[in-house]
């Protein structure tokens, strides 16, 4: 069987963390031979519908990326190619026949995450570094605090945007300036952050991806996107020829391995018992359904003086 | 009030002359550009080009400070390209700076992106480590390359004003055309102080990349050299005012930081961002009856033609 | 008579001679060369990632040029840099050195939202044919009130205006950020920081079935146009010219310095105010902080190009927008990294200008 | 006469089809003093241009002291010992007498500047040819004597043993030109080489032991000063015969048309003014002397309509005078600016627009802002053919023309009233310096229009630092001396001794 021709369009480098998971889990299908994959990077707003269009011309049979900004423009394209699939970050519904969407839903472990981070402060303060307030960010942290919560009523938070993706100076700067009021665990949304906690000797939690390696001694947990479960269902079905319009938002969840909390690694030890109790049972919970982490796409605010 | 406890934080200090690095250095090379007549509006990606070149040698084994001359050396090639363009053939100054910004943003993204095809997190090199051995409070929390930037402050100020290659690179930049019937090279000198100013940007870029942050990043320079751009005027053209200047907007940055996460902030965190920058332009208001132009910034010269 | 005694001096290498006429062929062979210049240089990028040159120019040229839907797309992607290039060339012509277009051209797009856009699902009740001007008036004086300023401090105070319209992008851009975020947010845009859409009648028609040009095309079109008149013609035209050629002069001979620098800032800022209402309306019907990429500083590099006459900016819009999207089309063909297309863009820019000045100087050497 | 210091041979140098030098040769003595003499545009500066480095000629070479000089390096003539002064002033404003003079005397790559040594040095030149400077005022703050100083001290200070001067004496006041004469004279006796450009005839005749005549480019005549007269010279230069300008009395004052009462104006410096009333009359010409920088600039200026009064009042024909350009142009008042390619024009639009440019307005020349462009271009024709602008047609850049001829253009734009305008002919005349650095032919051509303007019922403000002719056109003549106004007086009333005592401010 001849291999799927698959192609991906995102508005960022590969090195933004979310982008790079989904390049990861393609080029994992890639590496496994059961695709043929390209990509293109850092496309701007103004050629997305282009670009969408000449894969789709190609004759790509799977197409990926987000739409956030370009949503309109990318439905047009896919009501023009019904016969090619579409999987695409979108904050909306999706499309029948072919255009699907997924967001990462990884609130759950943002939640333990944060369940973590709650047992781990000692000055009950918690620093929050943004780049945008967009939703995707706001409702991880917003199931971030509510967990530090949940362990830990008394801590505050203290919320900053750098407004730019990109500038990990200047996000490192804005993580100091947490540090110097008291903020002794940092939620690492961007570049930059675990880097002024380790340097400050504080503790950092990670976000999207896993960079424990990176910082032995500073990051102690991650929320973790996977999207595998996503990527392999919609190749899985273009191949069958059963794809069809649908939310894949659930295949980020934790019930289909789409996000998890990373392994605690390093601070299996450092981390309270009675925490990794709590958290451990959290998680069963989550996975038994029996616990819904709220997801609240509203921006964040400073809860700290 | 809340204000005066972030102002009595050493920390907040230190902040502040940690932003200012890179604005000192870019402020310091477009000065020199602009003393000697020449705008540069090609910092914003000679900053990326250093930043590029510099971490891109130090990730490849060379010594820090040899990334820190490699991005010199980086900025000095555009900085070449400009003054050919600028001063060679006395094409616009302004619409060169564009073109060598998108030129060399361009070529850094590119050579980062063939040398790095496969990469999901940068990969990182060891920076800088703060001059911990300093005596002097705040300075110590600072790498080598803030005191390199502090220290070049007075050594272009002397350079300017006590030596004879500063009185010339000032008289091209006033009258050039007596500087050339004094027998000076306009062109010679204008493109020296353009070469100069622009390795200054590309270690300004190299300090995101080996001081302030340890990896490269698309965007990362995110609008700091069009800053300096605007401090050069603020500053009147005199390196001390330049120091003044980075300073100034590093203070309302690190200002800004720290007031965004206070709880009770009502205002959208994009009017903190804002506050820099307008506070510049107010600034340049001020200062804008005082200001002392080089009489030819922005004039081509083309030497026999009136 | 003649005596042996060393030379006083080495004579400079090259210099530049102003030429007294410029033939048609040089006139037409230097953009050529230009080009022919720049895809030299690029092809060394492309042989360093590994790709085949060969196939790179046919591919650059098919990807701009080649097709029906590339020239679409092409078309596109000049309406709104023809607009910031008018733009540019307004300022410029009277030395107003505008840098401020991107912020200009933001403040329009956001303009022409708040005035046709469907606020509580539906805008206001108002008939298209009176709010579609409305709409485009009130982003022209957005983008003009946004240049007013600059040109005032410059006018009265000395500020510098490069500096000024360079700060302020970043502060508009700002602005922008907090409104999509607060005030001018889409309720349905899931959180998104989109502003709401235009409503349907608003938006221009499309001039070809299944792409994307759209009327905006033949607004800039007209446009140009206009302004071409308006140099050639008029007073005003006129009262420009010899501002931005010898201001003191131009005082002299009465020309009102004040109010044509003020003329000149409103119509400057309201061409690039209209780019990004034309853009709205024709391409993304709402507003987002990433809809432009860069329009307002590409349009300083398409006045330049153009020599600053208007009608010149139709011709390096369609060049510069070409450029972009053939050798965008081309990276993702051959496989090289999409940046690539920016340094063309950039070279060619470098390598159009040098052409340029060597149909109007000859380079002599010694 | 000693031996030959400087021999250039068959310098040729083309701007595009224009010849500006053609295949001149010409040698200088040590100790001599040559004078070049010719028309606008001869040539003269294009010449010592060359041999300064500033041009590279396109045929010929240069000796200098018996080495050959490398074309196009400045450098080289100053190492060679050359030095020049240029016709426009070529220094930093911004930066000290000091910087200015001591740019580029030392190595370059010499880690620290010996200014005190400078200082000194600068001090005892100057004390040597007597000409007092302040080496640390800046530039910018200096009058137009000291600055002229300046540029002859950048020369010495260097030690030059061949210097040029070009039109060095176009502005400054007799007593600042008797100064420089006797400097340059004790230096030709301590053995410096000169060349002197010059359109005063009569500086020529004083200061050089040789003239040299340029025409079209070519060296038409060389002779010993000695065997020489103004008429020979003058018809070298021009080819013809020349008349001087004749005085005429004026034919009928009329009243007055423009009346200054107690006049105060901002400014910088020595250049504003400070309680100033005068009235100019109808069919008279009242001439304004003075050294200039003492408020000249202001007064024109005021007058033109560019600047305001800050204090007392200025009626235009019993109304208070215009604030702007256009309406002064309106109301019949025709300006000529001290500064053509600065002001006068505006150089990179064509000739045609800058014939119209004042009057665009005008109901003949625009409708609706819409520019009737048959009518202007008309009229421009018309301007060009009166005024005989030659040299560039209506459709080149004005900077094309010659100063003479750019200065015609101005003088028709001014006076020469179109069809449609309500005001015939000016009412009142400003022209500040007219004649400045022209020609002995456009001298006499520019003169004589205002005089032909007078006599037609004009009033004439003649600011002028030319003595001769201040003296030659004014009826009535005033001296300005830091931003005061002397007592008009009956020209024949004045001497020059005593205009020059006035105009130092006794
Ligand atoms: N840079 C230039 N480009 C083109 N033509 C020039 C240039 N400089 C001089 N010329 C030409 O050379 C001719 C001689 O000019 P030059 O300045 O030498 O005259 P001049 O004798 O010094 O006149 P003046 O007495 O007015 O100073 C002029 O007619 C002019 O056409
Ligand atoms: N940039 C230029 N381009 C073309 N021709 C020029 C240029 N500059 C000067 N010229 C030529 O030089 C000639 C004389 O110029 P120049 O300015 O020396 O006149 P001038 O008579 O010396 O005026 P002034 O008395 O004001 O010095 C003109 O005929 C003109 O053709
Ligand atoms: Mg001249
Ligand atoms: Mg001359």
């Amino acid at each position: 069987q001849a291999k799927l021709k698959v192609a991906a369009v995102y508005t960022v480098p590969f090195e933004q963390q979310w982008v790079g998971r989904i390049h990861k889990a393609l080029k994992a299908a890639e590496a496994r031979g059961e695709i043929e994959y390209k990509a293109t990077e850092n496309v701007a707003n103004a050629d997305y519908e282009r670009v969408m269009r000449e894969y789709a011309q190609a004759g790509n049979q799977l197409i990926l990326g987000e739409v956030f900004g370009v949503e309109a423009a990318a439905r047009k394209v896919a009501k023009d190619f019904p016969k090619t699939a579409f999987l695409m970050g979108s904050s909306l519904k999706p499309q029948a026949p072919n255009f699907s969407v997924f967001d990462n839903y990884i609130q759950e472990p943002a939640y333990l995450s944060g369940m973590v981070a709650g047992g781990m402060t000692k000055t009950n303060r918690i620093g929050m570094v943004g780049g945008f307030p967009i939703p995707e960010v706001n409702r991880l942290m917003n199931a971030f605090m509510a967990g530090a919560k949940e362990t830990n009523p008394k801590v505050e938070f203290s919320v900053s945007f750098i407004n730019s993706w990109f500038d990990p100076p200047k996000a490192k700067e804005a993580a100091f300036a947490m540090i110097d009021k008291g903020a002794d665990v940092m939620y690492a949304e961007r570049f930059g952050v675990s880097d002024a906690a380790k340097e400050k000797g504080k503790l950092a939690i990670g976000n999207v991806i896993d960079t424990q390696d990176k910082y032995p001694d500073t990051v102690v947990a991650s929320a973790l996107w996977n999207f595998e479960p996503s990527a392999n269902r919609a190749i899985k079905l273009v191949k069958e020829g059963k794809f069809v319009a649908e939310d894949y938002g659930p295949y980020s969840m934790m019930k289909h391995k789409g996000s998890e909390l990373a392994p605690l690694g390093t601070f299996e030890k450092k981390v309270p018992p009675e925490i990794v109790a709590k958290v451990k049972a959290k998680e069963a919970d989550i996975l038994a359904g029996k616990f819904t982490v709220k997801v609240d796409d509203s921006q964040p605010k400073s809860t700290a003086k | 009030m809340e204000i005066a406890e972030i102002l009595s934080n050493q920390a907040f200090w230190v902040a502040v002359l940690r932003i200012a690095t890179p604005l000192v250095f870019g402020t310091l090379g477009v000065l020199l550009c602009e003393r000697a007549g020449v705008l540069n509006l090609g910092i914003e990606g000679i900053m990326v080009a250093g930043a590029f070149a510099g971490w891109l040698a130090v990730y490849a084994g060379a010594p820090l400070w040899a990334g820190v001359a490699v991005a010199a050396i980086a900025g000095a090639v555009f900085g070449l390209l400009h003054a050919l363009l600028t001063v060679g053939l006395a094409l616009s100054q302004h619409v060169s700076g564009l073109g060598i910004t998108l030129l060399a943003t361009a070529l850094s993204y590119y050579g980062y992106r063939v040398s790095f095809p496969k990469v999901n997190t940068p990969p990182t090199v060891t920076p800088f480590a703060p001059m911990e051995w300093l005596p002097i409070p705040v300075l110590d929390a600072q790498t080598p390359l803030t005191l390199l930037a502090l220290l070049l402050v007075p050594l272009l100020a002397y350079l300017l004003y006590r030596t004879p290659m500063g009185l010339a690179l000032r008289m091209v930049g006033e009258n050039p055309q007596a500087a050339e019937g004094q027998g000076v090279s306009v062109a010679a000198a204008r493109t020296g102080a353009i070469v100069a100013g622009s390795a200054l940007m590309g270690v300004a870029g190299s300090f995101l990349t080996l001081s302030a942050f340890n990896a490269f990043f698309f965007n990362m320079v995110n609008g700091r050299g069009w800053i300096c751009v605007a401090l050069v005027v603020f500053a009147s053209w005199r390196p001390g005012k330049a120091l003044l200047g980075a300073l100034l907007f590093a203070f309302f940055d690190a200002l800004q930081l720290r007031l965004q996460q206070s709880g009770d902030a009502l205002l959208p965190y994009q009017l903190y961002l804002m506050l820099p920058y307008v506070l510049s332009i107010v600034a340049l208001v001020l200062v804008a009856r005082k200001a002392g132009y080089p009489q030819a910034l922005m004039k081509p010269y083309r030497k026999g033609e009136r | 008579m003649p005596r042996r005694a060393p030379k006083l001096g080495t004579a400079p290498v090259m210099r530049l001679e102003r030429r007294h006429e410029t033939s048609r062929a040089a006139l037409l062979l230097a953009p050529v060369g230009a080009i022919g210049f720049t895809l030299l240089v690029s092809a060394l990028l492309v042989l360093w990632a590994g790709a085949p040159v060969g196939r790179t120019y046919a591919l650059l040229l098919q990807g701009g040029f080649g097709s029906v839907f590339a020239w679409s797309e092409t078309l596109t992607r000049a309406t709104p840099l023809i607009l910031t290039g008018l733009a540019a060339t307004v300022a410029f012509k009277a030395r107003l050195y505008n840098i401020g277009a991107e912020g200009q051209f933001y403040g329009g797009a956001l303009a022409a939202v708040a005035v046709g856009g469907l606020h509580g699902g539906t805008g206001f009740a108002l008939p298209a044919w009176l709010l579609f001007p409305l709409m485009m008036a009130a982003a022209a004086c957005v983008g003009a009130l946004l240049l007013l300023g600059p040109a005032l401090m410059k006018n009265k105070l000395g500020v510098d205006e490069v500096v000024t319209t360079l700060l302020i992008n970043f502060i508009v851009l700002l602005g922008a950020s907090a409104l999509l975020d607060g005030p001018m947010k889409d309720p349905s845009a899931m959180g998104w920081p989109q502003s709401v859409s235009l409503q349907p009648e608003l938006e221009l028609s499309r001039l070809v079935a299944q792409t994307r040009v759209h009327t905006g095309l033949l607004w800039a079109g007209v446009l140009a146009l206009l302004a071409w008149v308006l140099f050639k013609y008029t007073v005003i035209g006129f009262d420009i010219r010899a501002l931005g050629a010898n201001a003191r002069a131009a005082a002299f001979a009465g020309v009102p310095v004040t109010r044509t620098l003020v003329l000149v800032a409103l119509i400057s800022g309201a061409l690039a105010g209209l780019a990004g209402a034309i853009e709205v309306a024709g391409r993304t019907s709402y507003v987002t902080l990433d809809m432009s990429p860069g329009y307002g500083y590409s349009g300083i590099v398409i006045a330049m190009l153009a020599g600053l006459h208007p009608l010149g900016v139709l011709a390096a819009g369609v060049f510069v927008a070409g450029v972009q999207v053939g050798a965008d089309t081309m990276s993702r063909a051959i496989g090289v990294p999409t940046y690539i297309a920016d340094v063309i863009v950039a070279a060619s820019l470098i390598a159009v200008l040098v052409a340029t000045l060597l149909t109007q100087y000859r380079a002599r050497w010694k | 006469m000693g031996d030959s210091v400087l021999r250039l041979r068959g310098i040729t140098k083309r701007f595009g089809s224009l010849v500006a030098n053609d295949a001149i040769s010409l040698e200088l003595g040590a100790g001599e003093a040559l004078a070049l003499l010719g028309e606008n545009g001869a040539g003269k500066s294009t010449l010592m241009s060359i041999l300064f480095g500033h041009y590279t000629a396109d045929a010929g070479d240069i000796e200098v002291f018996g080495r050959p000089l490398a074309p196009g390096l400045p450098k080289a003539a100053l190492a060679a010992g050359v030095g020049m002064v240029h016709q426009h002033f070529t220094l930093a404003d911004n930066l000290s007498v000091l910087d200015n003079v001591m740019m580029g005397t030392e190595p370059l790559w010499q880690p620290f500047s010996r200014r005190s040594a400078a200082r000194a040095r600068l001090l005892e030149v100057s004390a040597r040819f007597g000409l007092p400077v302040k080496p640390e005022a800046r530039v910018g703050s200096l009058s137009v004597g000291e600055r002229q100083r300046v540029e002859i001290l950048k020369a010495l200070y260097r030690g030059a043993r061949i210097l040029i001067l070009d039109e060095p004496t176009a502005v400054l006041t007799p007593q600042e030109s008797e100064a420089l004469f006797g400097t340059l004279s004790q230096m030709v006796t301590g053995g410096l080489s000169i060349i002197f450009i010059s359109h005063k005839l009569d500086e020529v005749l004083r200061v050089s032991h040789r003239i040299a005549v340029l025409r079209g480019g070519r060296l038409v005549a060389q002779a010993p000063t000695r065997e020489t007269t103004r008429a020979q010279l003058a018809l070298w230069m021009v080819g013809h015969a020349v008349a001087g300008v004749k005085r005429t009395p004026a034919l009928q004052v009329g009243d007055a048309v423009c009346v200054l009462d107690h006049v105060r104006t901002a400014g910088r410096g020595h250049d504003r003014l400070l309680d100033v009333s005068l009235s100019l009359r109808a069919g008279e010409i009242t001439a304004v002397a003075g050294v200039s920088g003492n408020g000249q600039v202001a007064l024109a200026e005021l007058l033109s309509g560019t600047r305001r009064a800050t204090g007392g009042s200025v009626q235009l024909m019993g109304r208070a005078l215009p604030a702007s350009p256009a309406r002064l142009v309106r109301r019949g008042v025709a300006r000529i600016p001290e500064d053509r390619h600065a002001v006068g024009v505006v150089g990179d639009l064509p000739v045609w627009e800058n014939a119209v440019s004042e009057r665009l307005r005008n109901a003949g020349f625009s409708r609706w802002l819409w520019v009737r462009r048959a009518a202007a271009r008309a009229h421009a024709r018309r301007v060009e053919q009166a005024f005989d602008v030659r040299g560039a047609g209506l459709d080149a850049p004005a900077r094309a023309l010659s100063g003479g001829n750019m200065q015609k253009l101005i003088l028709g734009r001014a006076l020469l009233a179109p069809d449609a305008a309500k005001n015939k002919t000016a009412r009142l005349i400003v022209a500040h310096q007219p004649t400045w650095g022209l020609d002995v032919g456009a001298v006499a051509y520019v003169q004589q229009q205002l005089i032909a303007a007078r006599d037609a019922g004009a009033a004439v403000l003649l600011i002028s630092d030319d003595l001769d002719e201040v003296l030659a056109l004014g009826d009535r003549v005033a001296v300005m001396h830091g931003g005061r106004l002397g007592e008009p007086r009956p020209a024949s009333a004045w001497t020059r001794e005593a205009i020059g005592l006035a105009m130092a401010g006794a």
